[in-house]
């Protein structure tokens, strides 16, 4: 007994002294208190058990990885400064981050002055259009997730469409993303109305877009809007077909809106149906490996955000494999290297002229019923 | 042209509710000490909260409304003996700023202990509307109207025949008369901030089955509340309660009829307007506050 | 005699800015720096209102938003240089304070806190939903770096040492305010409005002259800020920001130019060093500030003034025998606020 | 009474009412100027809502109020300041926040004879302004006695000495007209003779016209010229100190009330 120990201590020590020798620094702007928490959380809890998970197998090139990762309070501001502080202070190689689009947008013109790649987990387009060469992100675009809701509509032969959406990055990026493609793919816009984020009631939004009598209402916001929003749709009694966007694509959507979820539509990554998809998708084992992993050990149910922090860093972590070195400046030319690289997300491609390396096919669409999720055929 | 303006009037007093009864604890305590505490949101948080939790903890719902509420109130009249006894009689701005940082305080408790999401609660009787001419009503409305004006009757009646009712009013009139008549100033507002934490409570736990809670819920009904309470006219139990109405109404026609984007900017025009046409409020006495 | 103290005072604390830098022991914290000096520019203003005047305004964030958004957009949208947007968006700032004066400051406590409040969020819901203008919730990106006079202020140091200029600039003209008849006026009104007016003290107009001018203390800030970041988004200008001005300038210490720098400096520092904390840091952050109030009610810099009045008592003299020990200076302190 | 001096205040037909309540009913009071003129009344008869309306703190229902000839209805404290015509408080509005010099100099602002640029900028002509009025002020605390705390809190002088310093102050604008509302109000005999020298001063040595509102009959009746009484906001009787104290329906008043 005492020598099986003795083994353990030494080869303990024996591992802890390679690891000392020299870690790869990579830092994290991430969410993890303020509004923005529910994606940051998640986030936060899939980094560091990734790297766990990485430095458990021996780290990366022989060496440890560290994760130096600051909480941007999902201020702008705090953001900005723990940006400063990742490049000028910490110096590390690259960086995750930011949670919120607005923060992402507010840090991403230091990279490529520092020359450090940087790994976005949130979804604006103006993140990697025009292409940042410093610059990618892992969340799969608005402009995919409104897509893939429209290719729906227009199957079911619906004209007239009514857009509700929440008065944040999030709300605004999808709004500006259906104004643009429900014209111009062939549909009418009918009623465009928003909420607060923090709005308690939607019933005056819903009756004013009755009033236009439209084919089919896409919501677009992130818990707890939308949730109200399904409830006071169910109150008012309301038939047209609701169609929710990524952004509440997971089980506390469901637990929050209770009965009026049911049959309610949205785009969603795979991550949530992972157990329905057929055994030949690429990404299956991954998601079912992943979301036994996050649910034993933090005993909450999985989200597509958490997502978002596993394919950040394992595509960084592909990457320095891929250049054998930690140099910022390797990692990048790696990073837009990797082609058909399956993460929780989908299957990432990047190249020079798409830092998001994602498309539709990021997303299925699903329907709610029985309080679970349903791939829509 | 009119469309939907029953459902707006609807919705505007179900929301006017929620801001009418955060109002009545501020009004609660202003007057009887003629702070302004910004705290009252999270003793409506902690109403909602506890609420769920007790209910997941395997309480049946009205024992965990019940022992909810309770838990708030206590908590006010701790926060009284905690923090607001101690300084005496400060600068109103410091006791605002001591109510600032308890606010902070118990929103991070809350979060640290039951995390940052966003919680449901069941409806007390069922969930299927009601119509109620062009409107759809939920039955958690009528609980919410009905409780909501039954705390009022009740506040009046308090006022008016208890004996702690009285010396509470005479703390706001004068309190250095009031505690030469031998009334405790320092019990009265320890029991007003118990009051406020009790109603503010109540009206997070009946809400909560409308509006969904979470830890920071409390921001914006304490913003939303204090306004009521200007609109009504600052220390009017009364006008605090119509305040919240008139407020949920003005934001919900609002959003119905002239932009939803723009439905909150809209309710504080409407209160700005009103400020400047008549400085203390609908229904404020010309005397002006005490600050 | 109390001249020189106040000359001194400004002396020593140029050195104190000029010097700052020098004492961090990377250039991360340079970036706090300035965050600080434009807190402290904007507390100081709210303080000439608030402190000295006796006016509250819980929508001072609006000001500064309205500067940085009108300069972000007169040079990133409209493409004028920095030195037309700068001046633009101060007077915007100083204008809207102008034409919004009058009404509002009729008002007296908390309809007055009300109002502003109510002002603040409806700036901030334009911010909000003017996406044409305002690049809404996302944020205004693509602000061009400061560049005056030829000169770019690229490094940060740079950067840092123009806003601790413009915050001692701001100090000196706070301070040569308030020792001159404008100042006592202003005092006066914080008192009584009734014996000021029969001093002959025309209120409206010195109401409306230190609004107008905390506004352009907050517009300064906001060019500078925004052409800092070169990005803004509006929820750095909302609600919980101008509380947090407010709790800046009374934790600092009202009616005191001092402690609008003590408070703002503080205040924005101090979450860098709860981060040790982790979680627990927003349960210290409250917990301190209602412990500064309770122990310190006349703010850092009254708070300080006691303590070392105390230990000079306390080290001229042997302890008198009536002083309990272990007594706390600042219990007993009251706030003439 | 030799001959009448010139009618420095003409106070002439005012009326005033709070709500329901009529506080003043066709009012005339006149000063003149080198005169004492008091106010006198029970409780609530409308003394301290007169001063309101000389000063302006009061908008009367109707009459007029004239200081030196011109008309001042409707103008705004600090216009009727600058012309002339200041008070004091019968509860203290002392500038607690200042020095007493300072308060004073607050009362000195119509008179230091520079602008805000100057100020700005320490001009010359600043601090020679400041210095004039700095010296100004001086002399007015040395007026009432104050001249050594000048450096003082102004929050933690004695009662009574707060009292003088809102003299002080007040005759620091330079009036014509001066209006003191209960100046002796919690003076000890001692301070209230010091007072009484004091205003008698005030009309000698600075020639400023009076109006004194007080319940001190000792004191009103040293240092009155004329006397005014009101009863329930209507003029009971007007004239020297010695008809109002044989005036049979002024007594019976007095009585009446206490």
């Amino acid at each position: 007994m005492l020598r099986i120990l003795g083994l353990v201590a030494a080869a303990v020590l024996w591992a802890a002294q390679g690891f000392a020798a020299d870690p790869i620094k990579i830092g994290a702007v991430v969410s993890v208190s303020g509004p923005a928490s529910f994606l940051g959380e998640p986030e936060k809890n899939t980094l560091e058990m990734v790297k766990e998970e990485i430095n458990a197998k021996g780290g990366l090139l022989g060496r440890p990885v560290e994760l130096v990762l600051y909480d941007d309070e999902s201020d702008v501001n705090k953001a900005v400064l723990a940006a400063e502080k990742l490049l000028k202070k910490d110096g590390v190689c690259a960086v995750v981050g930011a949670t919120t689009s607005g923060s992402t947008l507010a840090i991403m013109n230091k990279f490529p002055a520092a020359k450090v790649p940087l790994v976005s987990m949130s979804a604006a387009e103006k993140i990697v259009t025009p292409v940042n060469p410093f610059v990618f992100k892992v969340a799969p675009s608005d402009r995919h997730a409104a897509g893939r809701i429209l290719k729906h509509v227009k199957a079911q032969g619906y004209k007239n469409i009514a857009i509700l959406s929440v008065s944040d990055g999030f709300g605004q990026a999808g709004r500006e993303v259906l104004k643009e493609l429900v014209p111009a793919q062939g549909f009418t816009l009918v009623a465009d109305e928003v909420f607060g984020p923090k709005d308690t009631d939607m019933t005056a939004q819903l009756t004013k877009i009755a009033d236009a009598k439209p084919d089919a209402i896409i919501c677009w916001g992130t818990n707890p809007g939308p949730a109200v929003v399904a409830r006071n749709r169910a109150q008012l009694g309301m038939k047209t077909p609701l169609y929710m966007s990524h952004g509440v694509a997971s089980k506390k959507f469901i637990e929050l809106a209770g009965e009026s979820a049911e049959g309610l539509m949205l785009p969603a990554g795979h991550l949530i149906v992972a157990s329905q998809l057929p055994d030949s998708q690429p990404q299956k084992a991954l998601l079912m490996a992943y979301t036994a992993g996050y649910q034993e050990r933090f005993k909450s149910p999985v989200s597509t955000f958490g997502g978002h922090g596993w394919d950040s860093l394992k595509l960084l972590a592909k990457a320095i494999e891929t250049a054998k070195s930690d140099k910022p400046e390797d990692i990048r030319d790696a990073l837009e290297k990797v082609a058909a690289f399956p993460g929780i997300g989908g299957v990432f491609t990047f190249t020079p002229t798409d830092h998001n390396g994602l498309d539709e096919n990021a997303f299925e669409m699903v329907v709610i019923q029985g309080g679970d999720w349903k791939i829509l055929q | 042209m009119l469309f939907g303006a029953p459902q707006y009037l609807v919705s505007g007093l179900t929301v006017g509710a929620t801001y009418g009864l955060t109002a009545l604890g501020f009004t609660m305590i202003y007057n009887t000490t003629g702070i302004i505490n910004f705290a009252q949101g999270e003793f409506v948080m902690l109403g909602g909260m506890l609420s769920v939790v007790l209910l997941k903890a395997g309480l049946p719902l009205p024992l965990a409304i019940l022992a909810a509420v309770l838990c708030s109130a206590l908590a006010g009249c701790l926060m009284e003996r905690a923090v607001i006894r101690p300084v005496g009689r400060a600068a109103p701005v410091n006791l605002v700023i001591i109510t600032i940082g308890v606010s902070i305080l118990v929103r991070g408790v809350v979060m640290l202990i039951w995390g940052k999401d966003t919680f449901a609660l069941p409806a007390f009787s069922g969930a299927k509307p009601l119509r109620f001419l062009e409107a759809s009503v939920q039955p958690q409305s009528l609980w919410v109207l009905a409780i909501t004006l039954l705390v009022l009757g009740a506040l009046k009646l308090f006022f008016s025949r208890t004996i702690h009712g009285k010396a509470m009013l005479a703390c706001a009139c004068e309190r250095k008369a009031a505690a030469l008549m031998g009334i405790s100033v320092e019990r009265m507002a320890m029991f007003s901030f118990g009051m406020s934490g009790f109603l503010g409570a109540v009206g997070g736990a009946i809400l909560t089955p409308i509006t969904l809670t979470s830890y920071d819920v409390g921001v914006m009904l304490g913003l939303k509340g204090f306004a009521a309470c200007i609109l009504g006219g600052l220390g009017n139990p009364f006008g605090a309660a119509a305040g919240g109405l008139i407020l949920g109404v003005l934001e919900s026609f609002g959003a119905g009829f002239i932009s939803s984007a723009y439905k909150d900017a809209f309710a504080f025009i409407v209160l700005l307007l009103l400020l400047f046409v008549k400085p203390t409020g609908l229904f404020g006495g010309p005397k002006s506050d005490r600050v | 005699m109390a001249v020189s103290a106040r000359s001194l005072q400004l002396a020593v604390f140029a050195g104190l800015l000029a010097a700052a830098p020098l004492a961090l022991p990377n250039d991360y914290y340079i970036n706090i720096l300035i965050l600080c000096c434009f807190n402290a520019l904007i507390v100081m203003g709210l303080n000439l209102l608030m402190g000295y005047a006796g006016q509250v305004s819980l929508g001072h964030a609006a000001f500064f938003g309205l500067a940085a958004y009108t300069t972000a957009f007169v040079t990133a949208t409209a493409g004028l240089p920095v030195w037309a947007g700068v001046p633009a968006g101060i007077a915007v700032s100083a204008l809207v304070a102008w034409l919004i004066a009058v009404p509002t400051l009729k008002l007296q406590g908390n309809y007055l806190a009300m109002a502003t409040l109510g002002f603040g969020i409806i700036v901030s819901i334009v911010f909000n939903e003017a996406v044409n203008i305002t690049g809404g919730p996302s944020g205004f990106v693509g602000i061009p770096r400061l560049k005056l006079l030829g000169y770019a202020f690229t490094s940060d140091t740079a950067y840092y040492y123009l806003a601790a200029g413009v915050l001692w600039l701001a100090t000196l003209v706070s301070r040569r305010i308030i020792d001159s008849r404008t100042g006592r006026a202003l005092r006066a009104i914080h008192v009584s409005e009734q014996a000021a007016q029969a001093m002959g003290v025309d209120i409206a107009r010195h109401k409306r002259f230190v609004f107008v001018l905390s506004a352009v203390y907050a517009g300064v800030a906001g060019t500078l800020y925004a052409h800092h970041l070169t990005f803004v988004a509006p929820s750095s200008f909302g609600f919980n920001f101008s509380v947090q001005l407010i709790t800046m300038v009374v934790l600092g210490g009202m009616a005191s130019l001092w402690g609008a720098v003590a408070g703002a400096f503080f205040l924005t520092s101090l979450p860098e060093f709860l981060r040790v904390f982790e979680e627990m840091d927003i349960l210290i952050y409250g917990a301190m500030l209602v412990a500064c109030m309770m122990f310190m009610p006349s703010g850092l810099v009254g708070g300080l003034g006691k303590l070392a009045a105390w230990l000079k008592r306390k080290l001229t003299a042997n302890p008198t025998p009536g002083q309990k020990p272990g007594q706390k200076p600042g219990l007993k302190a009251d706030s003439r606020g | 009474m030799a001959e009448l001096l010139p009618e420095l205040l003409a106070v002439r037909g005012v009326s005033v009412r709070f709500g329901g309540v009529q506080a003043l009913t066709e009012v005339d009071l006149t000063a003149r100027a080198g005169d004492i003129t008091s106010v006198i009344g029970p409780n609530g008869a409308g003394k301290t809502t007169l001063l309101g309306v000389i000063n302006g703190a009061v908008t009367p229902l109707g009459g007029s109020v004239r200081l030196d000839g011109a008309d001042l209805s409707g103008r705004p404290i600090f216009e009727r300041a600058a012309a002339g015509v200041v008070r004091t408080f019968q509860n203290l509005e002392i500038f607690s926040n200042m020095t007493v010099l300072e308060n004073v100099m607050t009362g000195g602002h119509l008179h230091a004879g520079y602008t805000l640029l100057d100020s700005l900028l320490r001009t010359p002509r600043f601090r020679r302004e400041e210095k004039r009025l700095a010296a100004l002020c001086r002399e007015k605390l040395d007026f009432v006695g104050l001249a050594h705390k000048a450096h003082l809190p102004a929050a933690d002088l004695p009662y009574g000495e707060q009292r003088l310093l809102e003299i002080a102050r007040a005759i620091a604008v330079e009036p014509k007209l001066l209006l003191l509302d209960e100046p002796a109000a919690g003076m000890n005999n001692k301070e209230t003779q010091q007072l009484g020298a004091i205003i008698r001063r005030i009309r000698g040595e600075l020639s400023i016209g009076v109006v004194l509102v007080e319940h001190d009959m000792e004191l009103v009746m040293d240092v009155s010229d004329r006397i005014t009484v009101l009863n329930f906001g209507r003029i009971l009787a007007e004239g020297t100190p010695r008809e109002i104290q044989d005036n049979p329906e002024v007594v019976a008043a007095y009585l009446g009330e206490d």
